[in-house]
Parts: structure tokens; C-alpha cells; sequence
């Protein structure tokens, strides 16, 4: 920066440090905010029992979130991991009863959720339309289709050891917190490490490229539903599990919920942008402030204006980083 | 007597502090419960500090927050409105083992069964979903029976992918169906919304038109329907209507005539019970684990009611409104 | 040098007050200082050109006058008053328009509606429908090109929209036109054509500031020149002062001899080719296609603007469906091409439009330059970062890339820079045989030079080279055979060291005439 | 928003007659079939009582999807009109108990709605932040101000003449088909025949280019937004005065229903792209739906399962004539 210049009043004149943290951490800061907040508003909130609660209690969202993060990228929207939850719960709950095999149910949710993924990714590529649409349009399919499962009644699980793994504790921690590591460990790495996750990053920014590039847009579409779908599984299995008994309402909202954590944690909705642990940061980042309601003597009828305003406030700290140019 | 089997709270501020999980803090019955815990706190002289959590008719938000108030250390009690039933089961045994009292719905795998059927709730508060269903259609078994002909009906429930109106709706079917004279010509999801009952009855209501008896689970749904009838040019009163609720709407409308009958709820004193049962607990007094949600009402008030049993108890207003 | 206008009488008489002033401008992009201090005036009635290395910083400058860019520092006065707030809509209203490099327009609107696009005509509010098409004819009269009014913009290749993007600016009626490389998509034949209409435009009393890596046209059509160079402005020239050695070396700020690098022998004819195409017809405008390329060996496509040479190309590549004909490649037949089948063959092209169908903006240029090879640097498919970016910096810095720094964002890097990555994309591969559509738009003279280089370099490793230029003496001075394309077909084969460009464009426009005019 | 996201742009098109109309008229032709299906399947179904029902009913819902067509052309989503809608709603029915006025209140409902949709597009245009984010956001604010105002509860209107909006009639036609035909007529207008109208696609087409031939690209927003809202506020007014009882819950859901009807009918989710008319049969083909099971006493758990399948079956007619690159 020269000295000679004339100055614009209220232009950023150089590339300041802080504001480019703020707009690419912003998520992060945020946590950090509330965490701190919350440490000191409430000695209930920073135990180690409370902190494991909320993870364990998120779990399966996170992991929805998590795999959501490659769909979002990708360039589309999965607008079914709710159906596609309510579906596997149902299933693993149905065959608990059938067949008194807790392997086999539990199983069973990860791999109906991955064909009901695939699914998805076919008709968005075989069809070549907009996923929003596509998944619109499959979700009302597979909400019913978990209807049908169940007759639109309750299959309670009384099948020994079902609960195991929604419940059960491995070195103190619960076993669903253990898989949320392994999950978001093994996708993280997926997308920021690997040919595959590449080939995903290219496919949201520039799909036209990314086809003359080599990279087989259509495959790789198909992956990324695909593995949405199978977290939509994993995250039926340790919640159905948690509860044991399924239903078709299971997980109902859930498919904005983690939409609306990814975007928050600052992956583009255009795709091309974004990263796993950006998304497991949004669905923190909300779960803390629900957690701090309940901990805390607020009223319950603000904490949606609170999530709005902290969310937007997440967004405009994003956006001070990025100005006008 | 506050020192009973208490948190910290009560030994520090010498008051209860009890959390009322609601299924949403956002609807009127769920408030009115609240409000009767608060009004039975004082009825019984105790000081209690309530504190309403918001689940946002969300299943895992709320056991989230059963989770979060057992963990937190900061209650002594808790009272539950569960959204979903079976999926609470999930928070029990709870972590510290706080009494919990359930309002509405039992928790646990099973719907219709009233004794508690995890440890740690101590009571339950409430109907089994589908007696009350049945004794709703018993009354229209009973009308149709005075009617020649065939007796229509149409069956408007919540909605269908919820077990519990699945519940609701084959009680509803068995009872129906005994009798030759009735014949059910659709079954309706209404969503416990006025607008979307009032479009649904509306659209079924252009093919059956002679619709005697229209059977709904929910006021807000009756409600709907009604404006729907008088949409298509027939008289609400001609037809049998019947609500659930008990809301100061649906008592006024069973009192003009316009409704034959109405299932009437009681959630404030609901809410005063749960508060008894919960100080019984946490002062190892006895506890009923069943108490019958029919049975706490106002002295006189019929549950089932219709213009008779209501022109006997005129300052009923009902004790809610949503 | 001969002009094509005389140039107003500058220098005599009083100075006229200039319409764009700007003192002092600075701009910065994160940690690059793409604007220094500049300061430049334009006056009205002259051609301003502006030319400098890539990454000068001459988009930038335009952008910054046109209002797309805030600038950080300095003062931007028009017609000697200073702007406050400074955006494309008030640089409009004021009278400055600006055709971007990059080209900017609505792909889903139709060619009139986007010339006429923040200009619409209409009452109160409301379209008026009739009166477009005379207001549209007047415009294609002034430009001296016509297109179809009512086709989608979508469906134009790069050339017809760069068209869009001229006449969208005569709609305007803008006394001072940035045109940032307005030509480099374009034939001789059309940027002759636009050079008339500079003229005319500065005729009438307006201004135009003209960027461009054409240096003989640079000085051919300019009043004034300013070089520019890192971010700075070197000078501020008349034309005439100006040779093309002067220019290159404000540029570079050292000389450099541009003629095209010495071709390679010729291919001996009994090697097998590899590639052989013959009859090659798609659903998007190639009807018979034949040609053949050996091993070593450059071929040039020569065609009019629309004569689909970049369609054929698709074709043999796979980007395109492929309806008839056969693709044969190293002996073996191509079926049901597409790209990652040729990748895998040992194919590679780089595309003619960068930012559609050719970059990630997005992401890094690493990830850009390493995206088709990406496994190349992988094990079980997990990418090795240190393998990865030893080979993409080697590249980057084999085709001089600014900045060298393959971290950044791939949208930072100005034009002629990006078109180096895309290129060095095709060759990280090291691929049997590639194609090159347009593999020199928009870059500067220098990294041209190094280009081609690097294509004559190629030919010598026996990689087989299609090479499609609108810059015709492209081809002329490195294919040693070409193929005379019209209408979706290959018509001649010819020698270019044989011919002259202007025996082939009068052979292929006067084919032309008697077909009809192209619309 | 930009021509490079997601799908992959077939470049020229070459095609032919019948299927070209398959693809932009796919939403007609449904409507058109399942109409005819319907007319056979019950002789209920086509009597101008049955129809105008539906138009009556859908009414709200179109008139939302109408002006919602704006946000979606103009590449921008509004996840927010639900919670408007919630708002006008009740402060509809707060006004109207509180002041007796009934003019007022059913006019305060329009106002707001412009009001919050207004502000929609300043957060969306100031902070720069996707649309939908912010949507969501404030989506969450916003319903926490309707339930603020209620404090939870439901407010039943008693006061003379406030139902005649909702369910008075003119020339045999209730007064809501009335206004849809009116907003529908101005809006189809507005988008297809004014220079707002021509903006709205070029924002949506490519912003940069738009802003770069001069067109207020935040103006647009920030106008497109308002409309939504208005359109919500509009809505809210006939709906409360149908019903005649505001409440904070009112119209969850809708914003979602809308927006499907949008893409449905064929305006593109990319922007640039799409009409009026399209979202307004978007509206009633799955309209239509829902009225057969009603009436042709179809079980209700199966109708996700059918909306679901035909508008796959739509989408898909609009494929068959978009081959292949
Ligand atoms: N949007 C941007 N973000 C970051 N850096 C940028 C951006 N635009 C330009 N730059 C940087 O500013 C400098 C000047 O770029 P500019 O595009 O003006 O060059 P140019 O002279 O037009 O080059 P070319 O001849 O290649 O078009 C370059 O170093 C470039 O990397
Ligand atoms: N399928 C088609 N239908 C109609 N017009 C077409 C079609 N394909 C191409 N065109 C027209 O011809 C032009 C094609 O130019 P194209 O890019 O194919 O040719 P080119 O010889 O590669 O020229 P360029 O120098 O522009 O690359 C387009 O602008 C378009 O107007
Ligand atoms: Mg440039
Ligand atoms: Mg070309």
C-alpha cells in the first residue's frame, strides 16, 4: 500500500488477517462464542457429561450432515435423507421382530439406505433433473413406502440387545459418539483427500469442465446420493436402535435440518465449496444453542428468534471478510 | 417437607424445580398443561419453580432435553408432554433418577398401556388413545342407530403416519364396521389444521353429499369441517359432528347445536395431577401410577359430551382454546 | 504503418478536456497489488489502447472505469468531476460501457434481448413490442455482423457471443467503450470488421479504451497506447511514436523476438496415423468430417467463424454425441467416445471457452491443472498433496503462470493466466495426441510465444496436434497441413507452407457466396 | 445462478416437434391427463362446484406460488414465506379482535407481508449471503414473532364480517378465485411483459452480466422479495378470513409446497428460467391429486406415494425431449 493514495472513507484499503478468518471460520467463531457464553451463563453446561449428551444426542443428524456436505458440493440437494431415515428405521425395527437378528436389522438400515440413495442418483441423472425436485419427489415415495412397511402403526422392538448400539458405552463414551468420529473421520479425509472427492469439488464448480476434464459427472453423482442415503441408514440404524421402535414420522424435518447445518457451517449452496467438519460445526453450532435454552431460565418461544439471529449473525461475520469488490 | 428426596435445588432455594417438557411450548394445550402445573403447585402450597422446555413437536429435541434435565443437575422433577411416546424410552433409566410424571402419552413401546412401563416414570397421566377413540365412535354407533338408512360417516383423523392416529383410526373402524347400518365413505387426514380440514372435507363432500356423521379426532379439524359444510350449502347441524378436545370453541358449538358431541380434555387439570403425582414422589408419599385423564376434570364435567351433559355444568368454558 | 482512419488532430490545438480522468488509482485482490498508482486520462474522439503482460492489470484499470471493481485508492473524475459511488448502472447512465473479456451475458436470454438488455424499450414500465427489430437491424448495420435476433444465447458458440457482446455495447450509445480482448475470439475477417467500427465510433467524437495482445492491431487502430506493466503503468504514447518492439519491451521491460518457433520436418506420410476420422456427423452441426493427424505431426483446422471446427473437435473427443463416422485412435476404433474414455486413451483438449467448459473457478489452480490426472499423484485413490503440487509448480512454471502461486483461487488469476493453466491441464497427462481449440486466446505475446513453443516441442516428443485457430497465420505458421472446414465438413486439405491465408479465406468465402450468406 | 451450475448445459439443441412440446408443456400435459382420469374415475369430480372448490382451496397456496415463481426466476429461494404467512396471519387476527376493523386487519395482512419480504431482501442483498440461508433464517425469526403475538395460543376472530373475504362469493364464484385470477393475471403480466419483469430473468440468467449492462441486480432482489412476502401477506388475509382464527403454526409447510409447485410446472431452480403460469398449474396438478383421493375415497397413506410418482412421471416427459448432449 503506498502511501499516496487517496483514501475511499470506509473501503477496506489492504487484505486485513482477521476479517479473512472471520469469513472463513465464521462457523467456528461462533461455536466458540456460544460454548464460552454458555461456560460461563451455566456450570451445568461445560461438564463433560452434558458435552458427551449433546453429541451423542446429535449423532445421527451430524452424520446426515456429514455425508449431506458431498451432495451440497457436488452441486445438488437431497431432499430424502429424512424419508430415506424413516425407511431404514422401519425396516431394522420390522426385521428385529422377524427375525430376532440384531446384526441383520441394524445391518440392514446402512444398505436400504444406500439403495435408496443410489435410486436417487439414478433418476437425478437418468432423468437429468434438478435434485431438488428429484428428491422432492422420492422422499414423498419413500415416506410412503415406510407407511406401507408399518401400516402407519408403531413396530416396537423387544428384540434382546437391540439397543445395544443407540445406547450402550464403550471407555465411558456412548457407542453413537464413537461412530460419529468414525464417520466423520472416514468422510472427511473422503472428500478433502482423495481422487473421488476431487472429482466432487469439480462436479459442483463447473460440471461442464469437470465432463471434459475426464471426471464422470453422472458416476459421480450417483456416489454422492448414494452416500447421503447410506448415512441416512447408519443414522436410522443408532437412532432406532436408541429407541427401539420404529416408525414412519422418524426423523421428519431432519433432511432441512442438515441442509440448513451444512450451509451454515459455509459450504456454498452452488456447490464447489465446503468441507465436512464445516457442516459437523453447523449442526453444533444450533444443537449448543438449543442445549443453552434448555440449560438456561430463557423463554422457550425465543429460541427460534435466537437460532434465526445467530445464524444470520454467522453469515453477515462470513460476509464483513468479503467485500464489495 | 421441600427437603423430600431432593436436587440441589430444592435444598438451596427450598423450592421444586420441576421442568414440563413440552411437545411444543408453541400450542395451546401443551401451554395449558404447564399452566396447571403451576396452578396444582399452588393448590398443594408448595413452591415450585416450573420451567416450560420447548420440543418443537420434534422426537429427538425432546429427548434431548429429558437427557440435558437429568444430567444438568438442576431439577427435581419432571413433567413430560411427549411428542413421541416410544422414542423417550430412549432417555430411561434417566441418568440421575428423577421421578417423571407423562402427560397425554405414556412412554414407552407400547401406546395404549397406562401403568408405567419404564423405570423412573412414576405416573401417568392420561387416556388410552384408543378407548377414548372407541367410546367417541360408540356415541356415533348410538346416533345412527335413531337414524333410517344408511348412516354415513366419514372419518377425518390427524394424520396417518403417526401410530397414534393410526390407532385412533382403526378403533374407530372396529366399532364402526360391527354395525351394518353404518357405512365409513372416507377417511380423511386433517393434520390438527383448520385449513387443511376444511379442504379435505370440502373436496369429499363434493361426492358425499348426504354425509351423516363426520368423526374427527381433533377440534381444530372439526372446526375446518364445519366451514366446509356450510361452504357446499349444507347445514352444519344437520350433520353429526364430533371433535376432540374440549376447547372453548368446540363447547360453545356443542352448546348452539351445531356440534352433536365433543370428547372433552381437561389439560389444565391434567397438569395440576401430573403436578400431585410428581410432589407425591418427591415427597415419597404414595404415588398412582395410572391416573384416568377422564376423571380429572372440573366436578360434573362429562368427558364425552354433548348439549345435556354440558347444560348442567353452565360456567364450563372448557380449559383450553388452540 | 499504415492506418486504417487518420487519426484526429491531436497535438494541435487546445487539448481536448478528457471525459475519464483517473489519478492515482490503486486496487488491491487480497495480497496482489493489481493496480499502482495509475493514472491515465482518456480524451474523447481517440482510441486509448491499453496492453501490458498478463496480469498487467489492464481488466482490472477497465473494470475500475466501467464500475464492475471499487477501487481502493486514487480518484476516477468524470468529464472532471469525481465519482462518489461508482457502479456499472450510474457508469452507464454516465455514458461508459464495457465489453468484459470474459464474456458476460445471460445465456437464457435471447441475442436482442440481451443487447438490449437495462436499455429496454418500453412505456411506463411495460415492453412495447414493436420497434426492437428496426433498433436491432440499425445495430447489426453499425457493427457490420448480423445474428439471429430471437436464438438463445445459450446456443451461439463463443465468436457469435463475443458479436452479442459488441452490439450490446453500440446499444448503449456509450461515449467512452471499454473493450477488453474483444477480438480474441474472432477471424481476421471480423476483427477487421470491428476495426471499421472503432474507427466510426471515434469518428463520432467517442471513446474507445481498446485491450488487446494484437499488437500490429494495437498500433494499426490506437491513437494512444498505455503500457502497462505489474500492476503499473510504464507509459502513456501516441501511436505513432509507438513500434512493436518499443511496445514489447515497455512490457516486458526487456526485448524479445516473436516469430513463430521453427516447425518441425515434415511427418514422414508412411507413418501410421494416430488419429483417423472419417465421416464424422453429430446432432450438433458436424455432417462429414474426415481427417487424419500422424504421430509428430500438427494439423490446423481453418474455418469462417461457425464453421463448427469446434464441434468437430467435441466430436472426436466425446463431448459430443456422436451420430456417425468413425473416430480411430492408435489403430483401434473409438466406440461411443467419451472424454474420460479418451483420457484413458491417451486423448486431450483443451476447450476454447475457459471459464464454460474449461476451469473450476472455484478452486485452487492446482486442483484445476491436476484435476484429469488427479490419480496420477493417488495410491488406492488417495491423493499425495507433495506429488501432487511438485509436478503442477513444475508446469506452472514451464509456462510462466503469475503469479506462481497454485494455491490461489483459480478466479484471481487474470485471463491470459488462466488459459496457461488450462493448457497445461491437457498436458500434465502426457498425452498421445491432443487438441488444441484456440490454445492461445487471450494470452500475451510473450507467454504466446511459449505456447508455441510448447506445441512445436510436442510435435517433436511424436504427439499428434489439431490445432484450431481464429488466428489464422497460427496455423499457418506452425501446422504442416491443414484442413479447410465449412458448414460441419472438411472441404480441401492444404499445405500451409504452400499457400498464403488469403488465397484459403478467398477459397473459402467465395464457397461461401455461393451457398448463400451463413444466416 | 450462473449458466455453469450443476447439470450440464447441452450445448445447440437440435429438436424435434412433438417432443419439444413434451418438454415445456410436460406440467399441461399432466394436468390435462389426470383431469381426464379423474372426470372418468368419479362424476363428482367435473362439476363446477368440484372445480371451483379446488380453485377456492388452492387459492392461497397459488397466489404464493405465483409471485414465488419472482424469487425462483430471479435465482433466489424464499424458504421464509410460510413464517410470513404465519405473521400476517395473526397479526390479522389480533388487529381485527383488537380494533373491530375488519378492513384494516385484512389490509395490515398485505402490508406486513411486503414489510418482511422487504427485509428479506435488504438481509439477502446486504450481507450478500445465498438467499436461502437467509431465508431460513429469518424464517425462524419471524416465526417466533408470530408466536410472540399470540403468546402460543390461537385467536378466534368473532368480529362481524371479517369471513366475507374468505368465504363471501361474487357472480356464484368465491371471492378468493376472484383475487388468484387477479394476482395471477398481474403477475403473469409483470414477469413476461415489463422491463422488471425482463431484469428479473437477466438477474437470474447471469447477475454479473445484468449488473453489467446496467440493470439494479439488488434492486431486483430486493423488489422480488417484497413481492413474495406481499404475495404471502395476501394469502394470509384470505386464509385467516376463512377460517377466522389466527395462529403461529399457520401454513407450515407451505413454503415448500410452493416452491415444489414452482420447479414442477417447469420454471428452472438455476433462474433465468421460467412463467407464472407454470407454477400456478404446478399448484393445482398436485391440487388435483389430493382433491381424486378425497373424493374417489382413495387410502390418504397412499397419496405421498402418488404425488410423489407423478411428479416424477412430469419431470420425466420433460426429459424424453432433452437428449442427451
Ligand atoms: N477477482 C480477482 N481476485 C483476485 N485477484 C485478481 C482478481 N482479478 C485480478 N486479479 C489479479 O490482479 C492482477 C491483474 O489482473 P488483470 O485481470 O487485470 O490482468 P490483465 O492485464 O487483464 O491480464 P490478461 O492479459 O491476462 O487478461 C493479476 O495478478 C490477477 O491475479
Ligand atoms: N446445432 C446448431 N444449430 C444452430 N446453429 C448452430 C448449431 N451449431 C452451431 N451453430 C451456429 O454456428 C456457430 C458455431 O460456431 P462454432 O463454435 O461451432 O464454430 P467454430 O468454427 O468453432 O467457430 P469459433 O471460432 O466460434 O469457435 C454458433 O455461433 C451458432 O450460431
Ligand atoms: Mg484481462
Ligand atoms: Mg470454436
Amino acid at each position: 500500500m503506498t502511501a499516496m493514495t487517496a483514501e475511499i472513507p470506509g473501503r477496506r484499503r489492504t487484505f486485513r488477517r482477521p476479517l479473512l478468518l472471520a469469513k472463513d471460520y465464521a462457523v467456528l467463531i461462533l461455536l466458540v462464542a456460544v460454548t464460552v457464553f454458555l461456560s460461563f451463563a451455566s456450570p451445568a453446561f461445560f461438564t463433560s457429561d452434558n458435552l458427551l449428551n449433546i453429541l451423542n444426542q446429535n449423532a445421527p443428524l451430524a452424520i446426515i450432515a456429514a455425508a449431506g456436505t458431498f451432495v451440497i458440493v457436488s452441486g445438488n440437494f437431497d431432499l430424502s435423507t429424512a424419508s430415506v431415515f424413516a425407511v431404514a428405521s422401519v425396516s431394522a425395527a420390522w426385521l428385529a421382530n422377524e427375525t430376532g437378528s440384531v446384526a441383520l436389522a441394524l445391518c440392514a438400515a446402512p444398505v436400504l439406505g444406500l439403495v435408496l440413495g443410489a435410486v436417487n442418483g439414478l433418476v437425478v441423472t437418468a432423468l437429468r433433473i434438478h435434485s431438488f425436485l428429484a428428491t422432492l419427489a422420492s422422499s414423498l415415495v419413500y415416506s410412503a413406502i415406510a407407511v406401507l412397511i408399518t401400516g402407519g402403526a408403531l413396530i416396537t422392538v423387544t428384540t434382546e440387545g437391540f439397543t445395544e448400539l443407540g445406547r450402550g458405552e464403550f471407555l465411558g463414551v456412548f457407542l453413537p459418539v464413537w461412530v460419529l468420529a468414525g464417520v466423520v473421520a472416514l468422510l472427511w479425509f473422503l472428500l478433502s483427500g482423495t481422487v473421488f472427492g476431487r472429482h466432487v469439488f469439480a462436479t459442483g464448480g463447473n460440471a461442464e469442465a469437470a465432463e471434459l476434464s475426464g471426471v464422470r459427472v453422472d458416476r459421480v453423482k450417483i456416489l454422492v446420493f448414494s452416500l447421503s442415503g447410506l448415512a441416512a441408514g447408519v443414522a436410522a440404524a443408532i437412532a432406532v436402535s436408541r429407541i427401539a421402535s420404529g416408525q414412519p414420522q422418524a426423523g421428519a424435518g431432519m433432511e432441512l435440518q442438515a441442509i440448513a447445518a451444512i450451509i451454515l457451517g459455509g459450504t456454498s449452496i452452488h456447490g464447489g465449496v465446503g468441507a465436512v467438519w464445516r457442516s459437523v460445526a453447523g449442526v453444533f453450532l444450533i444443537a449448543l444453542i438449543g442445549n443453552g435454552f434448555d440449560i438456561l431460565d430463557f423463554n422457550p418461544q425465543l429460541k427460534d428468534l435466537v437460532t434465526g439471529v445467530i445464524i444470520l449473525a454467522a453469515v453477515a461475520l462470513a460476509a464483513v471478510g468479503r467485500t464489495r469488490r | 417437607n421441600a427437603s423430600g428426596s431432593g436436587g440441589d435445588g430444592s435444598v438451596e432455594g427450598g423450592a421444586y424445580k420441576v421442568a414440563v417438557l413440552a411437545a411444543s411450548a408453541q400450542n395451546g394445550y401443551n401451554q395449558a398443561v404447564y399452566d396447571g402445573v403451576v396452578e396444582g403447585a399452588k393448590d398443594l402450597g408448595l413452591e415450585v419453580d416450573a420451567k416450560i422446555l420447548d420440543g418443537g413437536f420434534d422426537a429427538t429435541t425432546q429427548l434431548s432435553q429429558l437427557q440435558t434435565a437429568a444430567t444438568s443437575g438442576e431439577y427435581d422433577g419432571v413433567i413430560v408432554v411427549p411428542h413421541d411416546g416410544p422414542s423417550l424410552t430412549a432417555g430411561f433409566p434417566m441418568a440421575d433418577d428423577l421421578p417423571v410424571v407423562t402427560v397425554l402419552n405414556p412412554i414407552g413401546p407400547d401406546i395404549d398401556a397406562m401403568e408405567p412401563q419404564v423405570e423412573g416414570v412414576v405416573s401417568t397421566v392420561a387416556v388410552p388413545p384408543t378407548a377414548a377413540a372407541e367410546r367417541q365412535a360408540e356415541d356415533v354407533v348410538e346416533h345412527c342407530a335413531d337414524q333410517e338408512g344408511p348412516c354415513k360417516v366419514m372419518l377425518l383423523v390427524g394424520n396417518l403416519s403417526s401410530p397414534l392416529d393410526v390407532a385412533r383410526r382403526d378403533a374407530y373402524q372396529s366399532v364402526l364396521e360391527r354395525e351394518d347400518g353404518i357405512e365409513i365413505v372416507s377417511t380423511l387426514e386433517g393434520n390438527y389444521d383448520r385449513d387443511q380440514s376444511l379442504s379435505t372435507v370440502a373436496n369429499a363432500v363434493q361426492s358425499h353429499r348426504d354425509v351423516d356423521v363426520i368423526l374427527s379426532n381433533a377440534d381444530q379439524m372439526t372446526l375446518g369441517a364445519e366451514v366446509a359444510l356450510t361452504n357446499a350449502g349444507i347445514d352444519p347441524s344437520s350433520v353429526y359432528l364430533t371433535g376432540g378436545g374440549g376447547t372453548t370453541e368446540a363447547l360453545q358449538a356443542v352448546r348452539e347445536g351445531r356440534w352433536a358431541a365433543d370428547y372433552v380434555n381437561f389439560p389444565v387439570s391434567m397438569g395440576a395431577a401430573a403436578m400431585e403425582q410428581l410432589a407425591n414422589a418427591l415427597g415419597d408419599k404414595p404415588v398412582e401410577p395410572h391416573v384416568d385423564a377422564d376423571t380429572v376434570g372440573p366436578e360434573g364435567v362429562e368427558p364425552y359430551a354433548d348439549a345435556d351433559t354440558l347444560a348442567g355444568v353452565e360456567d364450563f368454558t372448557g380449559e383450553w382454546n388452540g | 504503418m499504415e492506418r486504417i482512419v487518420n487519426a484526429p488532430a491531436q497535438g494541435s490545438g487546445p487539448v481536448p478536456r478528457p471525459v475519464v480522468e483517473l489519478r492515482g488509482v490503486s486496487k488491491w485482490f487480497g495480497g496482489t497489488h493489481a493496480l499502482d498508482d495509475v493514472s491515465l486520462t482518456l480524451l474523447p474522439g481517440e482510441v486509448h489502447a491499453l496492453v501490458g503482460e498478463n496480469g498487467a492489470g489492464k481488466s482490472t484499470l477497465g473494470k475500475i472505469i466501467a464500475g464492475v471493481y471499487q477501487r481502493d485508492g486514487g480518484v476516477l473524475a468524470v468529464d472532471g468531476e469525481e465519482t462518489g459511488r461508482w457502479d456499472p448502472a450510474r457508469a452507464g447512465r454516465r455514458g461508459i460501457a464495457m465489453i468484459a473479456q470474459e464474456l458476460a451475458l445471460v445465456p437464457e436470454l435471447t441475442v436482442e434481448q440481451n443487447v438490449f438488455l437495462g436499455r429496454e424499450r418500453a412505456l411506463a414500465g411495460v415492453l412495447r413490442r414493436g420497434g426492437t427489430e428496426d433498433a436491432f437491424g440499425r445495430i447489426c448495420d453499425l457493427a457490420g455482423f448480423r445474428l439471429p435476433p430471437h436464438r438463445r444465447v445459450r446456443e451461439l458458440g463463443i465468436a457469435d457471443q463475443q458479436k452479442v457482446e459488441i452490439m450490446r455495447s453500440l446499444a448503449r450509445d456509450a461515449r467512452v467503450v471499454v473493450m477488453d480482448e474483444p477480438t480474441s475470439s474472432l477471424t481476421a475477417h471480423e476483427t477487421e470488421q470491428l476495426h471499421r467500427l472503432i474507427a466510426t465510433l471515434r469518428d463520432q467524437g467517442r471513446t474507445v479504451v481498446y485491450v488487446s495482445h494484437f499488437l500490429d492491431a494495437v498500433l494499426r487502430v490506437a491513437d494512444r497506447i498505455s503500457v502497462m506493466r505489474d500492476g503499473g503503468l510504464v507509459r502513456t504514447g501516441h501511436a505513432r511514436d509507438e513500434t512493436k518492439t518499443s511496445l514489447i519491451e515497455g512490457m516486458l521491460g526487456r526485448s524479445l523476438a516473436v516469430t513463430f518457433p521453427e516447425r518441425t520436418g515434415p511427418v514422414d506420410a508412411s507413418l501410421e496415423p494416430v488419429l483417423d476420422v472419417a465421416h464424422l456427423a453429430t446432432d450438433h452441426g458436424v455432417v462429414d468430417a474426415s481427417l487424419s493427424v500422424r504421430p509428430g505431426e500438427i494439423v490446423g483446422l481453418i474455418g469462417l467463424v461457425g464453421s463448427r471446427r469446434s464441434e468437430i473437435a467435441r466430436a472426436i473427443y466425446g463431448a459430443d454425441r456422436v451420430t456417425g463416422g468413425t473416430v480411430t485412435f492408435r489403430g483401434t476404433e473409438h466406440r461411443r467416445p467419451r472424454p474420460w474414455r479418451s483420457i484413458e486413451a491417451g486423448l486431450a483438449m483443451v476447450p476454447e471457452d475457459r471459464h464454460g467448459q474449461g476451469l473450476v473457478l472455484e478452486r485452487p489452480i492446482r486442483e484445476n491443472i491436476a484435476l484429469t490426472h488427479a490419480s496420477r499423484f493417488a495410491t488406492a485413490g488417495v491423493i499425495s498433496r507433495r506429488r501432487e503440487r511438485a509436478a503442477v509448480n513444475e508446469l506452472a512454471e514451464r509456462l510462466a503462470l503469475r503469479p506462481a502461486r497454485t494455491e490461489l483461487e483459480t478466479s484471481g488469476f487474470s485471463g491470459g493466466n488462466q488459459q496457461k493453466a488450462l493448457i497445461g491441464k491437457a498436458l500434465l497427462g502426457d498425452p498421445a495426441f491432443v487438441i488444441l481449440d484456440e490454445p492461445t486466446r487471450g494470452v500475451d505475446i510473450g507467454a504466446k510465444y511459449a505456447i508455441h513453443e510448447l506445441i512445436v516441442a510436442l510435435a517433436r516428443q511424436g504427439v499428434g496436434v489439431l490445432l484450431i485457430s481464429s488466428e489464422h497465420e497460427e496455423i499457418m505458421g506452425l501446422a504442416h497441413r491443414a484442413y479447410l472446414v465449412r458448414d460441419g465438413r472438411t472441404v480441401a486439405e492444404v499445405v500451409p507452407e504452400r499457400t498464403t491465408v488469403d488465397r484459403i479465406l478467398t477459397a473459402l468465402f467465395e464457397a461461401d457466396q455461393h451457398q448463400g450468406a451463413p444466416l
